[in-house]
């Protein structure tokens, strides 16, 4: 282990940048995008300054600690404010700052018309520094803060334009989702320190071995909870859709490449706990192969650009989780599916954004069409990204993903073929919806609304763009060539013993490339050979309807957990105010009450007086005859 | 250097008698006096916390005068870590009040100089109802600082303000006269013990019998529960919140309500550790349902004050359980829990005070778009949002997540139901937030003003300490876990070791 | 004899003295009624002087007696005004003040 | 038997013949001082009196553990304590009295009459309150160091009698005023009778009439205690009703409202002290012995009169009544330092019955300064907004009322602090629970007071605060003084009290 | 009750003789003074049980006190009784029925349970002591022992009444003395009045008694025998000033009687 003095660096820059544009006001405002871009590209700069240094060091000496100061320490609970840079967190480090900053380059031309850029960057800066502290913190605790970072970077950036109400009510949805998901992490490091005594990762990891499978299960599970919320996975999922309402550049960084992915790092740097704790990983396995279904499905529905990329994200993440899932095998695969995604996926979102930005922020694709000639940058980094996603050889996604789904049918046993299955059938459906995205945007007529005038974007806005697209074409064999990604993460993990194969790799390949061919095929019998319909069909299938709905995920939440909670909320309110408050106003007017009752003795009659004065006197005599 | 704490004391005093001789007319004089007067009490405490030996768990800077020999009742004062704690929080809110509420005063029922009087003679006794050791004196300061801010709320305050009063009168005299029953009690018993005497550190050594602990701690534990304000005795603060004016509202639930959970540690815990136990499963169970309780009230609140108020009762059932978790964790956590509500509630009535006082209405529904409108003002009110919502990196997080931890260690379910309180936070306090800060400019909201400078300099150091202590809380909790560590060791108590699972 | 009897006379005309001020309007005969409870102490006092043996009794009767013709100066005199300005001597008239 | 010269000891009873002297006098001066110059006489008379009675009682202060007159009479601290007090509150409340806007002008004339106009207008007084006063206070100065049922029974009637023809003088609402006196009188010689012939019962149980001969029989008797409760009972239906407890309370509202407001300060302060000291020394000295068979009857009685008084005082809508329904919840609270039965019950009795009369002649003097063109205003509601046209009238007013309520740093506090724990200490835990729950009910109705002076907008209708008399403000500012003051420093006070509060047996 | 009995020697039986004799009776006018209507006859009533117990005293050894008690009591006080019922009204007769509502039940089991119980206590009382009786006391004569017991050990009460009695003057004077307001008019003053007043009708003051007329004044003329007025009775310069009223209204059969029926 490796102390150094920089790591810091890494996160200070970019949160300097937000503090200076947050405060600086309007002043900042001609120059504040130039300062975000700047601080993170420096800090990918620290990123890479600190890889390079790692290169040189053997395996152990690779992780990196910087003790900041000590945070909170009470008693026995002690969390010291402390970063942690390891190769694990150096691939998050590099695509977080990397692809931020690309990001934001992008970001200075596509929201160069916006009043409020700076603002825009300063929370592009704020969500860098949080998401770097959540990758580098050494504690769970400190995980937490910037896991918490980033929700609220998100929501202010989901919210960016929450002058719409439909927006900020997004922008709520996904926040308060997201501390569903947080009370799992606190769960976890409740249950972590009561029944480990300690936090931070070092010392679980220490300690992991001699605790129970019991407790380890219960932070399992619930770190599971806090992964499904960041993550937008099953159940917790439903906030990624409406999210797509921030700036398309938010979702490309924020629900593409960095945020949403939080939760793979989180099972991935927990490896220690869920490789002794099976039940725990079982789930995840669970909630990834129901995601990576549940979000392609939905994927085939939806008319708007956006929400079918950010169900794309929602499945592909799913792909991840499952592999994490399948422990120290998938780890690996995991992490690679989550570089390459956040390449490809970038690009498409930025690719997405161009469209927009050439349709007049249009984003039903049944209005599109035929944007090939008109955009054609973006029409081929959008293609490579397409053939990333879909897996097709040799681009990054046919590495990754094809691992997963390889590792997954090799996990042993029923499971593995049923996760085997989930998977081949999430690619055929990807492959399916991904092509729809593709015929609908790039093919066939314009479907254009009237004032629309197609163009290609500035180069500010496509190179970053082109860049991600050379990543969705090499990433993956540039990770996957001699196992790259998989010996450096190798130190971090438990061994494995050698796995049976069901299936031989080539075999698995196969039948990736042949489940990705139906779906291609398939949606080219459908959207290409026939007319696309402008307006979105009403007379379609029950199914279709219900993927439309995001498959009923909001109509479930509203009735079971809004509904009931609305009720429960003015119905507490009414025993607040009638029952306990009026039991407070009960006693008072019985006081009241008591007191003007009490008050007809006094009758004015001197002889009722008398009277008074005389059962006075014959009860103090009852009452010596009843002593005596 | 200033170290006595009776000075301390004097110094508000002192200050309302130079307001008092003011001729009426003159009304900002009597402002900046009053500002200028805490701004030294201030600034005197710091000196005090500089000067205050963290390590020593016993009280510091001690003084003692006889006052009514007859009933053994000194003058006496002193101060450990906790009170420490609170006594900074105090005098530190006590001028930004002042500043943020410059114009509070106007459309009273009676002067300006008035209002000053009150707010400096209430700090007064703020100082000495967290410093006085003697149990006497700290229940007449306990009762007299119902005066003050009864004549706030009643004098200054809007709406149904003179039923307000009278309910947070009403409510908290009858909790003080339980109490009194109670410190009778102990008065009594000290004299057949060896002597009367109100000393604290004396009384804690009575021996009673567990019924006698158990009424007398029932006595002491209701009049601070009725403070805190712990479920079901809470009905009073919504009313109170509601009526008076922000500056008020800040002294109210940041300061005069810290004296009962303050209470509850100083005088329940340590005056009958045994009641405090059985009384424990109790009073968490309370906490909780406060916790839940306040927050889904906060959420179905539309009046922007009354929110405020049951996110309040939702903060205290935390401070209430990590008191009575008995966990160096849970009492360090509640202690600067109680430190940290002042600001953050502080933050929140003061920005909400000034939007309310510019749309002239609190009805929530009544805001739309401040953000674009008023945009320093929506983030001021957006901090201290986050700050009740104890968003992590923000002062409050440490505080609510200690008393989690702590609470879990030993009372695992509770704490459970404890953290779903975190996202009914995020609810109530983002409604709010988007209701009246997002959106479009509603009508009736185009032309409010943002902050002033006068505003911005009163709300800065409210929110620099919040998010100062959320990354940095050590020298607080330097300055707590001792008083806390002693608590805890007092009541015979040691944190849960790591179970490990039992493995 | 029992000197007992007298004193189950005293009580018995105590009590009806006592009844006589609850029942009876007329301001002077419920002033007779208590004029006759004082009477019914004062036998009391003289049987009791005469079962003790002591004269002290005796004398306490005697300041009653003058006692008693100082309140019933004052109490006829109190009577007296207020039947002048009510023209009724009934106590029941006399009930402004009340509740 | 022998005759036996008596030695009367006229220093110890000096108080006493002063007063009655100045009495004496003040008649004279009725029958051969002109009318013009008769009030300011009268009145100085009566204040030097009074001033020469109190220097007196100082003075003998240290002569205390005597008995004088044959024995009828002990001076001893708390009698010396009593008397003191008494004589205070009687100086500060006739400087009420000298106000003679209270007064009738000629109390024989009828109501409305041609003859009550000219007697107004003619600025004809009656100036006969000064020596019926005098002989009120020295009543009330025999009564608590009366030794035996003789005494006792004459200081009684002694003090009732001019308190009765005091309550029918007022100059308005007449026919109340007089309806008070009847009221007062008839139940008050209904009263005595009980009194009387518990004295009776007493003396056949101990063949004694006086309190020692009393106590020697309680604690070595041979026979049962038939007589003694008797006695007790009968005895403690006069003190009772003297103290206003209930069930024998139902005289004190309606006389309070009815009489004038100077005499209502007086009977509700001074009496209070006079009743109390007489019923702290029969029961601490005679009875304390037969504690088991009185302390359940006047612990029932005190906890029955606390809450009584205190809820019926929330449905009150008249200032007067309001407070004489306080004051019967004040009785109850009073109760509970007879019921204590040790020295610090004494102390705090004495202390409360002292701080306590203060504050009441200084809440009723207020009384007398909010006015109309016909006199006083004691309907409530029309006191509303009294803070914003006369802060101080309504700031003063207010701290009496918070010193009723007893609230920290007033001496109604203390007096409450002092005498629940004397209960406390001698296991009348009940009787303090009650007291405190009444003290919250009652803290209710004060405060609606205040809420009404301070928080409510002044009606316009013609009520206005008299610009009060120097006598008047004297007499306010003097209780306020001292309510603030044994609120905040009661310590020399309650040292002295507690120096002297030894009753000899 | 066995303590209590006490033998008074020789007299024993006619004691219980005189008592179960007059102790009815006692009782008997008591209650009758509380159920007769009139207020005179209570007092009358009152006056006989006064005079019942005054022999009960002497009975009991208490010679002075009875006669005080008559000569007092029956004597005095009794008579100040009958003297303000005749100013108040001797005919007052009181209606004994109830009128505030449930007073009556209430005041009969009040007093059913209070005389009960009591009476049935005084049955139940030890004394723990024989009786004593008064011989030895009242050995130098029943007077001179209360007078030493007065004058000596009683004599402070014994002062103080005396203020008693001045403060029932007092009162009685304060309530009942109308003071002169207006100094008294003098004589002068007064025939000024009578003439120079609005109106002559009484300068002469009223009729004597006996006599028929309804007028005495200086103005109106005399009436002859026969009804008819006597001008020349009338002053002269009355009539000159015009003063003199026409005698006409005052002729026999005129006479306005209204103002008599009202009465």
């Amino acid at each position: 282990m490796t102390t150094s003095n920089s790591l810091v660096y890494l996160i200070a820059l970019p949160l300097l940048g937000a503090t200076i544009l947050l405060l600086a006001g309007r002043r900042a405002d001609k120059w504040g995008h130039i300062l975000g871009t700047l601080m993170s590209a420096s800090s990918f700069g620290v990123g890479l300054y600190q890889l390079s240094q790692m290169l040189g060091r053997s395996n152990e000496a690779r992780p990196v600690t910087q003790k900041l100061f000590e945070w909170i320490s009470v008693g026995t609970f002690n969390v010291d404010a402390g970063l942690l840079l390891d190769q694990l967190s150096i691939c998050f480090v590099l695509l977080i700052t990397g692809v931020g900053t690309l990001i934001h380059i992008y970001s200075i031309s596509y929201m160069s018309h916006d009043h409020d850029r700076r603002r825009f960057f300063a929370y592009l800066n704020l969500f860098i520094a949080a998401m770097l502290l959540l990758v580098l913190g050494n504690s769970y605790l400190n995980l937490y803060v910037g896991w918490e970072g980033v929700g609220l970077a998100s929501y202010l950036l989901i919210g960016f334009w929450n002058q719409k109400p439909a927006y900020a009510t997004a922008s709520k949805k996904a926040f308060v989702m997201n501390r569903i998901g947080d009370m799992g992490l606190s769960f976890a490091i409740m249950i972590a320190f009561a029944t480990i005594g300690t936090v931070s990762f070092e010392g679980i990891k220490e300690h992991a071995h001699h605790t129970s499978t019991g407790a380890l299960t219960a932070i399992g599970i619930m770190l599971l909870v806090a992964a499904t919320g960041k993550s937008a996975q099953f159940p917790l999922q439903a906030w990624l859709g409406d999210a797509m309402a921030g700036p398309t550049p938010v979702s490309a960084l924020i629900h593409a490449a960095t945020m949403v992915i939080a939760g793979v790092y989180l099972i991935t740097r927990s490896n220690f706990i869920f490789d002794a704790a099976p039940t725990a990983q079982l789930l995840v396995v669970i909630v990834g192969a129901i995601t990576l279904l549940f979000g392609a499905l939905i994927g085939t529905a939806k008319d708007d650009i956006k929400k079918a990329l950010a169900a794309s994200t929602m499945s592909q993440i799913g792909y991840m989780i499952l592999g994490a899932g399948l422990g120290p095998v998938g780890y690996a695969f995991a992490i690679m599916h989550l570089l390459t995604h956040g390449f490809f996926k970038a690009g498409m979102f930025l690719g997405a954004g161009s469209v927009m930005h050439g349709m007049n922020d249009e984003v039903n694709m049944r209005k599109y069409g035929a944007l090939r000639k008109f955009m054609p940058i973006t029409f081929v980094t959008f293609g490579l990204g397409y053939l990333a996603i879909l897996g097709v050889p040799p681009f990054a996604g046919f590495y990754s993903k094809d691992m997963i789904i390889e590792t997954a049918f090799n996990s042993g046993g029923t499971k593995g073929i049923i996760l085997g299955v989930v998977t081949l059938l999430g690619a055929g459906i990807t492959a399916f919806y991904m092509t729809r995205v593709m015929i609908l945007t790039f093919t066939g007529k314009s479907r254009w609304d009237a004032e629309a005038h197609p163009h290609e974007s500035p180069i500010l806005m496509w190179l970053p763009m082109a860049i991600l697209a050379v990543g969705s074409v090499s990433s993956g064999f540039l990770l996957s060539r001699g196992d790259a990604l998989v010996n450096w993460l190798a130190p971090l993990f438990e061994q494995h013993g050698e796995h049976e194969e069901l299936l031989a790799p080539i075999v698995v390949s196969g039948l990736a490339l042949a489940m990705v061919a139906i779906g291609v095929v398939v949606a080219f019998l459908k959207y290409s050979r026939q007319e696309v319909a402008a307006v979105a069909p009403e007379n379609v299938s029950v199914f279709t309807k219900i993927a439309r709905q995001d498959l009923m995920q909001d109509s479930f939440n509203e009735a079971v957990f809004m509904r009931p909670g609305q009720l429960l909320t003015s119905a507490l309110v009414k025993t607040d105010e009638h029952v306990i408050d009026g039991a407070v106003r009960g006693v008072a007017q019985l006081a009241l009450g008591s007191g003007s009752v009490l008050r007809g003795v006094q009758s004015g009659f001197v002889r009722s007086y008398a009277a008074l004065i005389l059962i006075g006197a014959a009860l103090l005599i009852a009452a010596i005859w009843v002593v005596i | 250097m200033l170290n006595s704490l009776t000075l301390l004391m004097a110094l508000p005093i002192i200050g309302s008698i130079v307001v008092a001789l003011l001729p009426k007319t003159k009304e900002t004089l009597a402002k900046q006096v009053a500002l200028i007067t805490t701004l030294i009490v201030a600034g005197a405490t710091i000196a005090m916390a500089v000067n205050f030996q963290r390590d020593n768990v016993d009280l510091q800077f001690v003084e003692k005068y006889s006052w009514i020999p007859t009933f053994g009742i000194n003058f006496a004062v002193g101060i450990d870590g906790l009170a420490l704690v609170l006594i900074l929080m105090s005098t530190v809110l006590a001028p930004i009040v002042v500043l943020a509420g410059w114009n509070e005063a106007h459309g009273g029922r009676w002067s300006v100089k008035v209002f000053y009087i009150l707010i400096l003679v209430l700090e007064t006794m703020m100082i000495g109802v967290f410093a006085a050791t003697d149990v006497f004196l700290f229940y007449v300061i306990f009762e007299a600082m119902l005066i003050p801010v009864y004549f706030l709320i009643g004098g200054y305050g809007t709406g149904q303000r003179s039923a307000a009063a009278v309910k947070f009168l009403i409510y908290s005299l009858f909790g003080g006269l339980l109490m009194l029953a109670s410190i009778i009690g102990l008065y009594v018993m000290s004299g057949a013990q060896g002597g009367h005497t109100f000393d604290l550190q004396a009384l804690s050594q009575l021996e009673m019998s567990s019924t006698t602990q158990n009424f007398l701690f029932l006595g002491f534990f209701i009049a601070f529960a009725i403070k805190a304000p712990l479920w079901p005795l809470h009905t009073w603060l919504p009313d109170a919140a509601d009526s008076a004016t922000p500056g008020t509202s800040v002294l109210l639930l940041g300061v005069l309500d810290k004296v009962g959970t303050f209470g509850m540690i100083r005088y329940c815990l340590t005056l009958f550790p045994d009641a405090s136990k059985t009384f424990t499963p109790m009073i968490l169970v309370l906490s909780v349902i406060s916790i839940v309780y306040g927050a889904f009230l906060a959420i179905g609140q539309r009046d922007l004050k009354r929110l405020i108020a049951f996110t309040s009762i939702s903060h205290f059932g935390f401070i209430t359980m990590g008191i009575f978790a008995m966990t160096s964790q849970g009492q360090s956590g509640a202690t600067l829990y109680m430190f940290n509500h002042g600001f953050s509630t502080a933050a929140l009535f003061l920005v909400g005070g000034w939007m309310i006082s510019r749309r002239g209405s609190s009805t929530i529904a009544d805001f739309g778009g401040l953000q674009r409108v008023t945009p320093v003002m929506a983030w001021s009110f957006f901090l201290a949002g986050m700050s009740s919502l104890a968003l992590p990196g923000m002062s409050s997080f440490v505080s609510e997540f200690l008393v989690l931890v702590g609470t879990f260690t030993r009372y695992p379910v509770h704490a459970v139901i404890a953290t779903f309180g975190i996202v009914l936070a995020a609810l109530y306090i983002l409604i709010p937030v988007q209701k009246a800060l997002h959106g479009p400019t509603t009508a009736g909201n185009e032309n409010l003003s943002d902050l002033n400078l006068r505003e911005k300099i009163a709300i800065a150091p409210v929110i620099a300490i919040i998010i100062a202590l959320g990354f940095y809380p050590s020298p607080l909790l330097k300055v707590i876990n001792p008083a806390s560590a002693h608590v805890i060791a007092q009541m015979g108590f040691t944190d849960p070791a790591p179970t490990n699972g039992d493995k | 004899m029992d000197a007992a009897n007298y004193l189950y006379l005293s009580a018995l005309l105590f009590t009806i003295g006592a009844v006589g001020v609850v029942v009876r309007r007329n301001a002077i005969v419920v002033f007779m009624c208590i004029e006759l409870m004082l009477n019914a102490a004062n036998l009391a006092f003289v049987t009791f002087s005469r079962i003790n043996g002591d004269l002290n009794g005796q004398v306490v009767a005697f300041f009653t007696m003058v006692v008693a013709a100082c309140e019933v100066v004052v109490g006829l005199a109190i009577i007296v005004t207020i039947y002048r300005s009510r023209r009724s001597a009934s106590v029941d008239d006399a009930s402004l003040l009340k509740r | 038997m022998e005759f036996t010269t008596p030695v009367l000891n006229y220093t110890l009873l000096s108080p006493i013949l002063i007063l009655l002297g100045a009495a004496l006098i003040t008649v004279l001066v009725e029958a051969f001082v002109s009318k013009a110059l008769r009030p300011i006489t009268q009145l100085s008379i009566t204040l030097g009196g009074l001033v020469l009675a109190l220097v007196q009682v100082w003075r003998i202060r240290n002569e205390q553990s005597m008995t004088a007159a044959m024995g009828s009479v002990i001076i001893d601290g708390p009698a010396v304590l009593m008397q003191a007090s008494i004589l205070i509150i009687s100086i500060i409340s006739v400087f009420l009295i000298a106000d003679t806007e209270h007064f009738t002008a000629l109390a024989a004339s009828l109501p409305g009459s041609d003859e009550e106009r000219q007697a107004v207008q003619s600025g004809n007084q009656v100036t006969e309150v000064y020596p019926l006063t005098l002989f009120a206070v020295s009543g009330m100065l025999l009564f608590p160091i009366s030794s035996d049922l003789i005494t006792l029974f004459v200081a009684l009637e002694m003090l009732s009698l001019p308190l009765y023809l005091m309550a029918g003088l007022s100059r308005r609402r007449r026919l109340a005023s007089q309806e008070s006196a009847l009221k007062y009188f008839l139940l008050g010689a209904f009263s005595s009778a009980f009194f009387l012939f518990g004295a009776a019962f007493l003396y056949g149980y101990s063949a004694s009439v006086t309190f020692a001969g009393i106590r020697d029989a309680v604690v070595g008797s041979g026979g049962n205690d038939v007589f003694l409760l008797i006695g007790i009972s009968f005895l403690s239906v006069g003190l009772l009703f003297k103290v206003g407890a209930v069930p024998f309370h139902a005289w004190s509202p309606d006389v309070y409202q009815g009489s004038p407001t100077p005499v209502t300060a007086f009977m509700a302060a001074a009496t209070k002290v006079a009743a109390f000291g007489a019923m702290l020394r029969i029961y601490y000295t005679s009875f304390a012995n037969a504690q088991w068979s009185w302390t359940p009857m006047l612990t029932v009685i005190a906890i029955v009169t606390m809450v009584f008084g205190s809820l019926v005082a929330i449905a009150q809508r008249d200032v007067k009544r309001m407070l004489a329904y306080s004051s019967i919840a004040h009785a109850g609270f009073l109760l509970t330092g007879v019921i204590a039965l040790n020295k610090a019950g004494l102390e705090a009795s004495i202390f409360y019955l002292f701080a306590y009369g203060i504050a009441t002649v200084g809440g009723f003097a207020i009384v007398t300064l909010v006015r109309d063109a016909a006199g006083e205003v004691t309907d409530l509601n029309r006191w509303k907004g009294l803070g914003k046209r006369s802060p101080w009238v309504a700031t003063a007013f207010a701290g009496f009322l918070l010193s009723f309520a007893g609230i920290p740093l007033t001496s109604g506090f203390i007096g409450k602090f002092s005498i629940f724990s004397a209960a406390y200490e001698s296991g009348a835990k009940s009787v303090v629970i009650a007291g405190v729950l009444s003290s919250a009910i009652a803290a209710f109705f004060y405060i609606r007071v205040i809420v009404l002076m301070f928080f409510t907008d002044p009606v316009e209708d013609g009520t206005s605060v008299e610009i009060p008399s120097a006598l008047t403000s004297l007499s306010v500012i003097f209780a306020m003084v001292v309510t603030i003051a044994l609120g905040v420093f009661p310590a020399p006070v309650l040292n002295l009290i507690s120096d002297l509060a030894t009753f000899i047996r | 009750m066995v303590d209590l009995a006490i033998s008074v020697g020789t007299t024993q039986n006619p004691e219980a003789i005189l008592f179960w004799v007059l102790a009815p009776l006692t009782v008997a006018a008591a209650l009758g003074m509380l159920l007769v209507k009139k207020a005179v006859h209570s007092a009358i009533l009152m006056a006989s049980v006064m005079i019942n117990l005054a022999i009960f005293y002497i009975a009991q050894n208490a010679l002075f006190l009875g006669i005080v008690q008559i000569v007092v009591y029956t004597g005095a006080v009794m008579m100040l009784f009958l003297f303000i019922l005749m100013l108040v009204g001797v005919d007052s007769s009181d209606s004994l029925t109830e009128t505030i509502t449930g007073l009556r039940p209430i005041a009969i089991v009040a007093s059913v349970g209070f005389g009960g119980l009591l009476i049935s206590l005084i049955g139940r009382a030890t004394l723990g002591r024989s009786a004593v009786g008064l011989s030895e006391a009242n050995m130098n004569g029943n007077v001179k022992g209360l007078a030493s017991l007065l004058f000596s050990t009683y004599v402070w009460p014994f002062e103080v009444v005396s203020a008693l009695l001045i403060t029932a003057a007092l009162g009685a004077m304060v309530l009942a003395h109308h003071q002169r307001i207006q100094t008294r008019p003098t004589q002068r003053e007064m025939s000024t009045a009578r003439f120079r007043g609005e109106s002559l009708a009484n300068a002469a003051g009223l009729p004597g008694p006996g006599v028929y007329a309804r007028h005495n004044a200086v103005d109106v003329p005399a009436l002859l025998p026969d009804g008819t007025p006597a001008a020349n009775s009338i002053n002269a310069t009355l009539k000159a000033r015009g003063d003199m009223l026409t005698s006409g209204s005052f002729e026999l059969g005129k006479v306005d009687t209204s103002a008599e029926e009202e009465k």
